[in-house]
C-alpha cells in the first residue's frame, strides 16, 4: 500500500491514497484501517465511529461486504491503462456455467428488446437470454448443446 | 408395530440436510454413511459422516438419483435404514419401496403414502374425500397443446401450469390468458420432463395475493397424529420459497385450530406416517380466511427448523423414533408455539438479474453465530459452489421472543455473514426483512414481485467500502511471519478425496 | 419512574460478555461503545462495537477497574449507559454511583441494592428478615488470625472461609480444622485483598455434599418482580462453576415454587431492580429438601444463556428495557421452562495440573455449531490466551427436550470444538457428561473431587491421532497455489490496533 | 512427507511411514489421510470408517484434537537425536508466565514431597509449586518479584 489506487465500485470512482500505517484517504476524506485476527476482516473508523467490513481481492476484482452489502470493485494502480472489455455493451453473455439448448437467431436478423435470442439451461432451470434493445445481431459465438463459461460473449448485437 | 431398532443410516442426500441428520444421528449415537457424487468429494456432509461411499459422477441423475447405485452403497456399508432428506429421491415411491425390498427402513411414510400423495389427482380426491378444501384444478387427459388449453378455460383463468409430478416449483409457470398460456404449456412441459423425467401438466387456478400457509404434522404406527403448527412460506422467488416463518401473521387461534385440524385429516386420510407438511393457499387473513389444499410434501421440509425453535422440538430425532417403531414422543395438548422464529434461505443468486443461479468460489464464508441464531449449511470456504445442484448456501433461521425481535435479529445476523467470490441474496433478504410491508406482515406470494423494484434498490458504497477495498491491495507479508507460518499448509494444495 | 431513552451503551467489560451485550443494543438498534486495555486492543469485543475507547495498560486494576477512566471514556463517547457485564465493577456500588452521578444510566440495580447484598452481613441481616434461610455464619469483627479462629470455633467445623467483598469463589478455602484454618486464613486475605483490594473474610459452616441451586429474578421500577426459575451449578473446581443446568434434576415443582418465592422476597426485600440472582445451598432433593441463602448476585450471571434456554427469555434485552424506565415484559404466569440446558465452561486451564490456568497462542479455535446449540466466546483463532483476566474461553450452551438429549448434544458438541495450542478442559468436560453420576442427577459441589480420578483418566492415542500427527509434518505447499493465494496476506503481520 | 517419521503421543512412539498420495502406515496399520478445506483439519479413514482430527505443528510440539480428545505429539525424522530436555525431571517449572511472590527453599535446603517451595501468582489467584518428592534442592533460578516464562527450571531438584 504505497501508490495511489483508483477505485472504482459502481458509478463512482475515488482515488484512495495509502498513508502509511493503515490510514487511507479515499478522496479528501481521511480513514482508519485496522486488520482483524481472521483473514479478510478489517474495521474501517472515521471520527471516531468505526464499522467492520470482509474484504478479498479475486482474479478479476475486489469483493467487500459491508454491513449487509456486497460491493464488486475495480481497484487500480492510479493512471494504469483500463484493463480489457471482454464484450461490447452490446453483447449477451452467459451469467454463469450453462448448456445452450436453443440458438433461436442468425447473424443478420434484426431483433426486439425482449425478445428470447437464447435459451440456456443450468441448474435443472431454462435460463432466456433476452436481447435488451432492438438490434441486428452481429455474430453468433454458440450454438445448441455447447456448454459455455460465464461471461464470455453469447451473441453480439449492434 | 414392533420396535426395530436402527445402528447405521444412509444419508441418501448432500448439503445442509445430510449435515442436518447426521448430527442427529450421532447424537443418538446411531452411526452415519454419507453419499457422494465426485462434485461432492470432501465435501462437509461427507467428512462429518462416520463412513462416506462414492456413487456417481456430478450429474444428480448419476448419482443422488440413483436408486440402485444408493442401496448398493447401503448394502456395503452395512446401513440398516436410509434417510432421503428432501429433494431427490425423499418423494420417490420406487425409491422407498427399494429400500424395503433391500431389508432397510425407510426413514419417512410408507410408499403406498407417497404414492398417493405424490399423484396431483389422487391427493385432490383423497383430500375431497376427507373433507379438506381445494383449489379448482385438474391434470387435462388429453395432453396435447390444444387439450390442455380447453382444459383450462374449465378451470378459469388466472390459470397455473406445472408439473403433474413433483413438487416445489419446478416447470410452474402463471397465465392469465390463452396467449400468455400457448408459450406457458411447452416451457413447463419441457421443464416437468427435464425434471422429473415426466412432461404430463396440472392446472390449477390461481388465488390471486394469496398466502402460502403450510402445516408441519407428524404421525406414528400406531395411529397417534400430531400437528405442529403452520409456517408461513409467502416470501418466494420463481415460485420457491425465501423466507419462512412461524407463527404466521395472518393467523388467529381459531383459523390455526381449523386448519391444524385440516392438515391431521389429511394425514390420517392417507396413513401418513413420520413428518410430512400439508401445504394450504391461505386466501385472506383472521378468523373468516380461507384455505384450500395444495400439496402435501411427504418428507421433512427445507424449513423445518422453523417449527423446531418455536415448538422445542427435534424433528429429525423424532423422524427417527418414529421409524424405529417407536410412538410419537409428544401429545397435542402438550405442543406449544413459543416466540417467533424466521428463516432466511441464502442462496447463490444474483436478484437484480432475475434472482439467476451463480456457480464460482467461495473466497470467503463466515457464518453469524450468537443467541437464538442458527445456521444450517453444508458448504465451506474455499470450496466452489457448483452447477449441479441448488445453489442454496445456508439457512439462516433467528428465534425471538416476538415477530419484531425476530425480524431485527435476523437483519443483524444477515449484517454478519459475509460471503464473497459468488453473488448472493444476502442484501435482497436484509431489503425485504426491512421492508415496512413485510414488517406490517402483509405478506403474499406475489410479495416479491410487487417490491421488487424497492427490493433491489443498492446503496451507494460508503467511504469505509473503498477504504476496504484499498486494504485488499495491501502488500503480501513476507513468508515465515505471523501465526499461520507455524504450521505448514497441505490444506492449500492437497485434498487426497478425488480417488 | 418515568421512560428514559438509551442511545449509546458503554459495555465497561470485556470478552464474551461484551460480545453478548453489544449483539443485544445492535437487535435494539443502541449504539455500542467498547473498552479495552492494551490486551485487548483488536480483541472481538472491541471490533463489534461501534466505538472503542482505550483505557488502559493490561492490568485489570489499571484499565476495567479504574471507574474514572471508564466513565472519562463514556463520556468522552457520548454514551448514555453502562453495562458493567460480570465481575470486574459490576458489583461495585461506587461505580454504580458514579455512573449515576455522571448522569449516565446504569444498566442493573440501584448502588442501594447492590450496597446491601455486597456486605455479607448486610444481606444475611435481611434475608432473616424476609423470612428467607441462611447457613451458620459471620464477618468476625475481630479480624486477626486469633479473632478468626475464635469465631470459627463457634460457626463450627467444617467452615468456609472466604471474602466477605466479591463473589465468584476467589479466595475461597475450607477448613476443616484448626490446623488447616491457620493455612486459610492469610491465604484467603491475601486473595480477597488483591483481588477486591479488602482483606476482610468471612467465615460461614460448610454444608456437605450440598448442591448449588440458584434462581435468577428479574424486577423492574414499577415494582413487578419475577423469577426465572433455578440453574443448578454444582459441578464446580476451586469453587467455580465449570456446568451449570436448568432444570435441577433436584427440584420438584414444589422445592420449585418454594426456591422461586423466598428468591422473590429476597429480591423485594433490597428494594432490588434489574437482572440478579439469588444463591442457595439445596441439602437433599425433592419436596423435602432444605435450602440456605448464600449470596446474592447483583448484576447478570455468566451462567444467564441456561435460562434463557429454557425460558425462551432475552435476559441482556429486558435488562436494557428495565434500565430505560419500562415494565418487565413477562408475568410470573406466563413464564415456563421448556426442555432442558446445560453449560459448559470451556477454560483455558490443565485439569490434571489442578486446573492450572493456561496462556499461550490459539493456533487453532473452531467453534462447534448445530440445533440447540450455542456458543458465546470473546476468543479467536490466531489470538493469545493472556495471564490477566479470567482463563474462560467460551461457554457452550446446548438445549434439548429432555436432560439426556441435552447431555448428549454437549458431548457431541464438545467432540468438534478443537482448540489447539493451549491446553484446555474440553476433554475433562466431555468425561464429566459422561460421568454415570453426572448422568443420574446425582450432583453436588464436591463432584469433581470426588470423581476426579475417573475424571482426569487419558485414553491412549489412536493409530489415527499418529497418522494426524504426520499430516501437519507434510510439505509446505508452493506460493501461489490454492485458494488463499487469492489473497494477499496483511492479516498475518499487519494489525494498527496498537496505537 | 517422504521419510519416516518417529511420533511419541504420552507412553507410546509409533514409526510413521508416510506411502505418498495420503496414505500412511502407523506400525502394522494402514492408514488414508485426506485434508479437509480448513487449515488443520484431516480425515482419518481406516477400514472403511473414518475420523475427522484436527492438527497443529507449534514450534515444539504438534498438537491434534480427535474425537473430543487433545494430544500433544512429539515428531521426529526417523534416526534424528532426541532433541533438548530443557530441564531435569527433578525441576519445578513454571506452567504459565507468573509473577514469583515467594521463594521459601535456598540451594542445598532438604525438602519433603508436597513442600511448597514457590508461590506463584497468576490470573488473580496463587499458585504453589510443590515438591514432587523427597529430595535436596540443588540450584534456584528466580526470585520474589520475577516475571518467569513457562517451561524454564524455577527450582532444581536432585
Amino acid at each position: 500500500m504505497a501508490d495511489a489506487l483508483s477505485i472504482t465500485i459502481g458509478d463512482r470512482t475515488a482515488t484512495v491514497m495509502p498513508s502509511g500505517k493503515g490510514d487511507v484517504r479515499v478522496g479528501d476524506v481521511s480513514l482508519d484501517i485496522a486488520y482483524g485476527p481472521t483473514r479478510g476482516e478489517v474495521v474501517i473508523r472515521e471520527d471516531g465511529r468505526q464499522t467492520r467490513a470482509f474484504v478479498v481481492r479475486a482474479a478479476d476484482a475486489t469483493w467487500v461486504f459491508h454491513e449487509g452489502r456486497i460491493f464488486v470493485a475495480g481497484v487500480e494502480a492510479e493512471g494504469a491503462s483500463r484493463r480489457r472489455a471482454p464484450h461490447g455493451p452490446g453483447s449477451l453473455i452467459a451469467p454463469m456455467p450453462a448448456t445452450v439448448i436453443a440458438v433461436n437467431v442468425r447473424e443478420g436478423d434484426a431483433v426486439k428488446a425482449g425478445d428470447v435470442l437464447i435459451l440456456l439451461e443450468a441448474m435443472k432451470m431454462e435460463l432466456p437470454l433476452r436481447a435488451t434493445h432492438d438490434a441486428v445481431v452481429s455474430a453468433v459465438h454458440c450454438s445448441a448443446g455447447d456448454l459455455v463459461q460465464p461471461n464470455l460473449p453469447l451473441v453480439d448485437l449492434t | 408395530m414392533d420396535p426395530r431398532p436402527i445402528r447405521r443410516v444412509l444419508v441418501a442426500n448432500r448439503g445442509e440436510i445430510a449435515v442436518r441428520v447426521i448430527r442427529a444421528c450421532r447424537e443418538m449415537g446411531i452411526e452415519t454413511v454419507a453419499v457422494y457424487s465426485d462434485a461432492d468429494a470432501g465435501a462437509k456432509h461427507v467428512r462429518l459422516a462416520d463412513r462416506a461411499v462414492r456413487i456417481g459422477p456430478p450429474p444428480a441423475v448419476d448419482s443422488y438419483l440413483r436408486i440402485a447405485a444408493i442401496i448398493d452403497a447401503a448394502r456395503a456399508a452395512g446401513a440398516d435404514a436410509v434417510h432421503p432428506g428432501y429433494g431427490f429421491l425423499s418423494e420417490n415411491a420406487s425409491f422407498a419401496r427399494a429400500c424395503a425390498d433391500a431389508g432397510l427402513i425407510f426413514i419417512g411414510p410408507p410408499a403406498d403414502a407417497i404414492g398417493k400423495m405424490g399423484s396431483k389427482i389422487g391427493a385432490r380426491g383423497l383430500m375431497e374425500r376427507a373433507g379438506v378444501p381445494v383449489v379448482p384444478g385438474r391434470t387435462p387427459a388429453d395432453q396435447t397443446d390444444a387439450g390442455i388449453a380447453a382444459a383450462a378455460r374449465e378451470v378459469g383463468f388466472p390459470v397455473l401450469v406445472k408439473a403433474s409430478a413433483g413438487g416445489g416449483g419446478k416447470g410452474m409457470r402463471a397465465a392469465h390468458d390463452p396467449a400468455s398460456l400457448a408459450e406457458a404449456i411447452p416451457a413447463a412441459r419441457r421443464e416437468a420432463l427435464a425434471a422429473f423425467g415426466d412432461g404430463t401438466v396440472y392446472l390449477e387456478r390461481l388465488v390471486e395475493r394469496p398466502r402460502h400457509v403450510e402445516i408441519q404434522v407428524f404421525a406414528d404406527a400406531h395411529g397417534n397424529v400430531v400437528h405442529l403448527f403452520e409456517r408461513e412460506c409467502s416470501i418466494q422467488r420463481r415460485h420457491q420459497k425465501v423466507i419462512e416463518e412461524s407463527p404466521s401473521p395472518a393467523l388467529t387461534p381459531a383459523l390455526r385450530a381449523r386448519m391444524g385440524h385440516a392438515a391431521v385429516e389429511a394425514a390420517r386420510s392417507a396413513g401418513y406416517q413420520n413428518a410430512g407438511t400439508i401445504e394450504f393457499l391461505l386466501d385472506g387473513r383472521g378468523d373468516d380466511a380461507s384455505f384450500y389444499f395444495l400439496e402435501m410434501n411427504t418428507r421433512l421440509q427445507v424449513e423445518h427448523p422453523v417449527t423446531e425453535a418455536v415448538t422445542g422440538l427435534d424433528l429429525v430425532r423424532a423422524q427417527l423414533q418414529v421409524a424405529m417403531g417407536q410412538p410419537l414422543p409428544w401429545q397435542q395438548s402438550n405442543l406449544h408455539q413459543r416466540g417467533h422464529a424466521i428463516e432466511c434461505r441464502v442462496y447463490a443468486e444474483d436478484p437484480s438479474a432475475g434472482f439467476l443461479p451463480q456457480a464460482g468460489p467461495l473466497l470467503l464464508y463466515r457464518e453469524p453465530s450468537g443467541p437464538g441464531i442458527r445456521v444450517d449449511s453444508g458448504v465451506e470456504e474455499g470450496k466452489d459452489v457448483g452447477v449441479y445442484y441448488d445453489p442454496m448456501l445456508a439457512k439462516l433461521v433467528a428465534w425471538g421472543e416476538t415477530r419484531e425481535a425476530a425480524i431485527e435479529r435476523s437483519i443483524q445476523a444477515l449484517e454478519r455473514f459475509p460471503v464473497l467470490g459468488v453473488r448472493t441474496n444476502i442484501e435482497f433478504l436484509g431489503r425485504t426483512l426491512s421492508h415496512a410491508a413485510f414488517r406490517a406482515g402483509d405478506t403474499h406470494t406475489g410479495f416479491i414481485d410487487e417490491h421488487l423494484e424497492e427490493l433491489l434498490e443498492r446503496a451507494a458504497a460508503a467511504d469505509a467500502v473503498f477504504a476496504a477495498a484499498a486494504a485488499a491491495a495491501g502488500e503480501r507479508s513476507p513468508a515465515g511471519a505471523g501465526p499461520a507460518a507455524v504450521i505448514p499448509d497441505p490444506w492449500m494444495t492437497l485434498t487426497n478425496w478425488g480417488r
